[in-house]
């Protein structure tokens, strides 16, 4: 595989550094979006005024993006636990992890078809 | 050549720096580390017992060992401790000391106890005791037939008892000196003794260290890097042996070498002989199955020397693989369950180092150094002698490959090494411990410490001379042709000048490296003077011998002669004149009376 | 065949900084990468440093971090390797010389772990204690370490911690926490759940990666995990 | 080459004698099963929030605005449901990013200084997070 930093970077290392960066990026989102959120105490129209940031395609793309970090987060945390609580699985870790990214590949084809699709050029 | 480093010599060795211990051991492989261990439990946790070592404890050749270590515990079968004994009398060819060897058998079960006591993952029968598996020349009833005698640890015994080991001297609280090298005995008064210390080179910082101490024991393992192909450590350079010898003390049976069969080619890794024992066969160029004509009963699973020499003579008359100097061991036969679950260390060697699959390719092996029977002469404690009238050195024991006790006379059985170490190494502990109260108070030994100064001081100055390994591989090149297998008095005159031609080329040796900092070009250098002494004891024992017995086979003295040379060699050197002397002792024969040995 | 070695070399002696040198030895394919080290500190540059005693893979001396992965010098031929081989020492651990690093806080490490069997009482008839062969395979795996860092010095966690207890020294706690004749358990565990403990391992993996006996690594770090659970240790 | 320079002469112990003996930590034992019961938890809690949010919002061809939140607290399960998602998320992300911080800053003062920062900032969060859900009035308009 790649070699990052001067050591050879195992697609099990990518995992784990995906599931720190997803869960850093979800976390900061959780904070901008509480931000924005408290708009709703002042009223209606500040709030949908805020809420109009978000229809575009790049905060679309943003909120695929966020999206597939949560979902790739949460199929690696459940691969994580899975081993944390039956080690035995630890020998299947390769598969299991090529799986996680799979399938997060494969789930974020539809829902990120669902969110974009509106706000294409040609959609 | 040029020097690399920097460019002027370092000046002055940093000042010696000096320790107070009760007890110092030199070596931490089982024999050291059991010693150590010993010491502690014999001496309370206020004892001060230093082990010095120039490898980090856990990586001492001990860890190497595959096969296993006996002890008629009869667990699986009916054993007892004196069948035990009559095959390691028989196994040494008679050379053995009945009495050491005697105590070896006897302790031997005590002593796998207690190492199950303190921790060591035996492998284990239905009923939950120590599994016991069948190993060359152990017999039942006198030689009756195979007994399972060997207990083991998988195929890594060796790596479990010296962790084991390792794991209860940190619980002891041992002191440890990790890559400190020992370089001379502290011997103020001569080599009569008494010794009161060593003088050792810290690696990390090349700093002289004086540890003063009234008994020190030596247990630093063989020196199968004298020869070309061995399964011998890089580090196995018979420094233990050398630095007595240097002082004027003997060595004993140094022409008892065994070569072990199944060396993997070229690179001398053991293949176990459990692979022949599994039902591996060996094959010459014509894909003839020729052990069956050197040992027609026994064949492929004859004792090792006896193997070892019929490989020879295959080679010898063109019969070895293309020409060459190696033959085939087969197993392709023994099936894949046999190979991945029984041998699956030996198989990954194959698959590794050879990228050969066992179970299609014949495997290329040759004959490889691997053990020395002779060493430093002890007593059945473990303590030193001086001379063949059993005089000992106060204050000085040895144990372990390093020494010779002598319970392997001329061959050591499989598994009988292990023993060895632990139980004299055990036993040498105890006695030091015993006696420490007896022995004189230490004191600095300065012609020691200035002589050691000097000599590093002369290998760093040099600018100009040979690498030292261009002259090491020289020498192992002719060790392993004209002092190996076998032997005649044309070979081993022309290996005992070549061996005096190379000492005298390594009094010029160019140490590139001036630093202070893990200087490992000096510590080679230095230890190409210690193969180089075991080689000339080494070549003048067998030299002086003319009969075949055990690991020492001479093609112009074929016999076994017990008439003239049923005797201990000791070899020595005049300090001052540089002469070699050899004397004789007597084997001490108390129960088995020596008879034809046959398999 | 000729093979260049990149060796990164650093004597703080007489260096600034490391820095890469190139060597060319010629080469069989079976040749070990430890030969090649050889060669060039014995024939071309006797200043090059590193550890090394069995050259077979069991001692566990020289552990380096070669073509971007750590292995046994020993263990990887050339036939592997290829003719552009990059050799410099294990990460996380102070560079002494060349390729050969500190271990006396690995050692350290391992220490804590209280790595011997605890265990005073010995059977009556003064023969071996029993066990059984299922008991036994417990720990068969983890007591095949040869204690040569290679995992502990792969793990991203310790790379930017040291103070993380590492793989080798929970893999060496494990091969007596699971010892059914070990009466030190509880201690072990405390041990283990240290903040800088078992807690600190994220699964990543790269110990497994790099232990040359393949040791179920993160399996063993996890089952001393889920004892520290059983065990209830506040 | 350069000069020969004096290594720092080493004295160390070489009986290593061991640090203090590390101590059971039955703190970091809870955040380990914290962080995976509340990912247990935030599968469904903010898997599902996004779900909803994000596509049943478009598939039910609805729009996020005043309105829409209006009708969701409106329920006391959505408010609970959202409350439960706020504590968690900011919980399990927060002591995620104490561990990443310990992980990379290994300077003491600085972990410290770090550490007291992101608690600070994530307490502001916590009451103003509760804040909007305790207080937002759907009624209003
Ligand atoms: C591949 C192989 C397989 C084997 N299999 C078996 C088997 O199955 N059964 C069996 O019974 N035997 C076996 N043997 C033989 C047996 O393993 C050895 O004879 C035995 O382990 C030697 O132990 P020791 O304690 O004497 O020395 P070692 O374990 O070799 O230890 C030597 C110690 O001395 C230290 N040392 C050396 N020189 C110095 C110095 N100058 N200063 C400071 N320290 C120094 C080293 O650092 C090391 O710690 C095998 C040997 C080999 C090579
Ligand atoms: C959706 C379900 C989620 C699951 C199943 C989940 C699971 C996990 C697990 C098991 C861990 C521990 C990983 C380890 O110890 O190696 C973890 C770490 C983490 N999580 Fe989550 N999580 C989820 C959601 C979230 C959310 C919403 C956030 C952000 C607010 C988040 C942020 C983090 C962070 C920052 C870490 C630390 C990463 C690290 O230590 O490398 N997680 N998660
Ligand atoms: S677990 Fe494996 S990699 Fe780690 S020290 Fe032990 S043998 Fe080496
Ligand atoms: S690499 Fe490190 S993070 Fe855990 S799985 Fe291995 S210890
Ligand atoms: S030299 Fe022993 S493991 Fe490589």
């Amino acid at each position: 595989m790649i070699n990052l930093f001067g050591y050879r970077v195992s697609w099990a290392q990518l995992a784990w550094f995906g599931h720190r960066a997803s869960g850093l990026g979800v976390l900061l989102f959780l904070f901008l979006h509480i931000v924005e959120t408290s708009t709703v105490l002042l009223g209606p129209e500040v709030y949908d005024l805020t809420q109009t940031f978000y229809k575009n395609l790049p905060a679309k793309i943003g909120e695929v993006l966020l999206m597939a970090a949560l979902v790739y987060h949460s199929l690696n945390g459940l691969r994580v636990i899975v081993m944390d609580f039956w080690p035995s699985t630890t020998v299947y870790y390769r598969p299991l992890t090529y799986g996680v990214i799979a399938a997060t590949v494969v789930a974020m084809v539809p829902l990120g078809a669902i969110i974009l699709t509106p706000y294409l050029p040609w959609g | 050549m040029t020097v690399i480093g920097s460019a002027t010599p370092r000046g002055a060795i940093p000042p010696t720096r000096t320790h107070d211990l009760d007890a110092v051991v030199v070596g931490a492989g089982g024999a050291g580390l059991y010693a150590a261990l010993e010491l502690k439990q014999e001496l309370g946790p206020e004892a001060r017992i230093g082990v010095i070592s120039k490898l980090y404890p856990s990586r001492s050749h001990t860890g190497a060992a595959q096969g296993g270590v006996c002890a008629a515990l009869g667990n699986t079968e009916e054993d007892h401790w004196e069948w035990h004994w009559f095959d390691t009398v028989k196994g040494g060819d008679y050379l053995v000391d009945q009495d050491a060897a005697e105590v070896m058998c006897r302790d031997a079960v005590e002593t796998i106890i207690n190492l199950e006591h303190l921790g060591l993952p035996f492998d284990r029968t239905e009923d939950g005791l120590i599994n016991q598996r069948r190993f060359g020349g152990h017999t039942r009833n006198y030689g009756e037939g195979p007994v399972r005698r060997s207990c083991f640890a998988a195929d890594r015994t060796g790596h479990a008892i010296l962790q084991t080991l390792f794991q209860q001297c940190i619980k002891h609280e041992v002191v440890f000196f990790d890559e400190y090298q020992v370089l001379d005995l502290a011997l103020p008064g001569g080599p009569a003794g008494p010794v009161s210390g060593v003088i050792a080179l810290q690696l990390s910082t090349s700093e002289l260290h004086a540890f003063r101490a009234r008994a020190v024991l030596f247990a630093t393992g063989g020196y199968g890097k004298v020869f070309k192909v061995t399964s011998n450590a890089h580090t196995l350079t018979g420094d233990g042996m050398a630095i007595p010898y240097r002082r004027g003390l003997p060595l004993e049976d140094m022409e008892f070498f065994q070569f072990h069969p199944t060396g993997m080619y070229k690179l001398g890794f053991l293949l176990s002989e459990a692979m022949r024992g599994e039902g591996g066969v060996l094959l010459n160029d014509r894909g003839e199955r020729f052990m069956e004509r050197y040992a027609p009963t026994m064949k492929d699973l004859a004792s090792r020397d006896v193997v070892s020499r019929s490989i020879y003579l295959e080679i010898a008359e063109g019969r070895g693989i293309g020409g060459g100097d190696f033959v085939h061991l087969d197993v392709r036969h023994l099936g894949a369950e046999v190979l991945n679950k029984k041998l699956p260390d030996m198989s990954g060697f194959i698959r590794t180092y050879f990228g050969l699959e066992p179970l299609t390719d014949l495997v290329p092996i040759q004959p490889t150094a691997h053990y020395a029977m002779g060493g430093v002469p002890t007593d059945i404690d473990g303590r030193v002698l001086a001379d063949e009238t059993g005089r000992v050195v106060p204050g000085f024991y040895a144990a372990g490959e390093v020494a010779c006790v002598s319970v392997h006379g001329a061959n050591r059985l499989g598994t009988n090494s292990l023993l060895d170490i632990l139980v004299f190494g055990r036993r040498a502990g105890k006695k030091m411990a015993a006696e420490l109260a007896n022995l004189p108070e230490p004191i600095v030994d300065a012609d020691a410490e200035a002589s050691v100064q000097a000599r590093i001081s002369g290998l760093l100055a040099g600018s100009e001379g040979e690498r030292p390994a261009v002259i090491r591989a020289e020498l192992q090149e002719v060790m392993f042709a004209k002092c190996g297998v076998y032997r005649t008095e044309e070979l081993l005159t022309e290996c005992r000048d070549a061996v005096a031609a190379l000492r005298v080329r390594a009094q010029r040796l160019l140490v590139q490296d001036k630093g202070c900092r893990y200087n490992t070009d000096l510590g080679d250098a230095l230890e190409l003077e210690y193969l180089l002494d075991c080689a000339e004891a080494t070549v003048a024992s067998a030299l002086a011998r003319k009969e075949s017995r055990g690991g020492h086979a001479r093609e112009d003295f074929a016999e076994r002669d017990d008439v003239g040379w049923l005797k201990h060699t000791f070899a020595s050197r005049d300090p001052a004149s540089g002469s070699m002397s050899l004397a004789y002792k007597p084997v001490t024969i108390t129960k088995f009376e020596p008879r034809a040995r046959t398999y | 065949m000729d093979v260049t070695l990149r060796i990164r070399r650093y004597n703080p002696e007489a260096d600034e900084a490391p820095h890469w040198e190139e060597y060319t030895v010629s080469a069989e394919p079976t040749d070990r990468v430890l030969d090649l080290l050889h060669q060039v500190k014995w024939y071309q540059d006797g200043t090059l440093t590193f550890r090394r005693s069995c050259a077979h893979g069991v001692c566990g001396s020289d552990a380096m971090l070669i073509n971007g992965r750590n292995r046994l010098a020993c263990e990887y031929l050339v036939r592997d390797a290829g003719t552009t081989i990059t050799v410099e020492a294990i990460r996380g651990m102070a560079v002494v010389k060349d390729l050969l690093v500190d271990m006396e806080p690995f050692w350290d490490s391992l220490k804590q772990t209280m790595p011997f069997l605890v265990n005073d009482e010995i059977p009556a008839d003064g023969r071996e204690r029993r066990q059984s062969q299922a008991d036994r395979e417990r720990y068969e795996d983890t007591s095949r370490c040869i204690l040569c860092a290679a995992c502990t010095s792969a793990c991203p966690i310790f790379w930017s911690d040291q103070s993380y207890v590492g793989p080798a020294a929970i893999v060496n706690a494990h091969r007596f926490i699971v010892d059914s004749r070990d009466t030190a358990k509880q201690e072990r565990l405390e041990i283990m759940a240290d903040p800088d403990g078992v807690w600190r391992c994220r699964t990543t993996f790269n110990c497994v990666e790099a232990c040359p006996r393949d040791i179920k690594i993160t399996k063993a770090i996890l089952e001393v995990t889920q004892e520290i659970g059983k065990a209830g240790i506040r | 080459m350069t000069t020969t320079r004096r290594p720092r002469v080493i004295y160390a112990n070489p009986s290593r004698a061991a640090r203090p003996r590390p101590e059971a930590s039955g703190r970091e034992r809870f955040w380990w099963y914290f962080m995976r019961l509340s990912g247990l938890a935030l599968v469904f809690l903010a898997l599902g929030h996004m779900f909803i949010m994000h596509v049943l919002v478009v598939l039910t061809g609805r729009q996020i605005d005043f309105a829409f939140v209006q009708s969701r607290w409106g329920t006391p399960f959505w408010r609970m449901y959202d409350l439960l998602l706020l504590l968690l998320a900011l919980a399990h992300g927060v002591n995620g990013a104490r561990i990443v911080i310990g992980d990379y800053v290994t300077h003491r003062t600085a972990r410290g200084l770090l550490l007291a920062v992101l608690l600070a900032i994530s307490a502001i969060w916590l009451v103003a997070g509760i804040a909007i859900i305790a207080f937002f009035d759907p009624g209003a308009s």
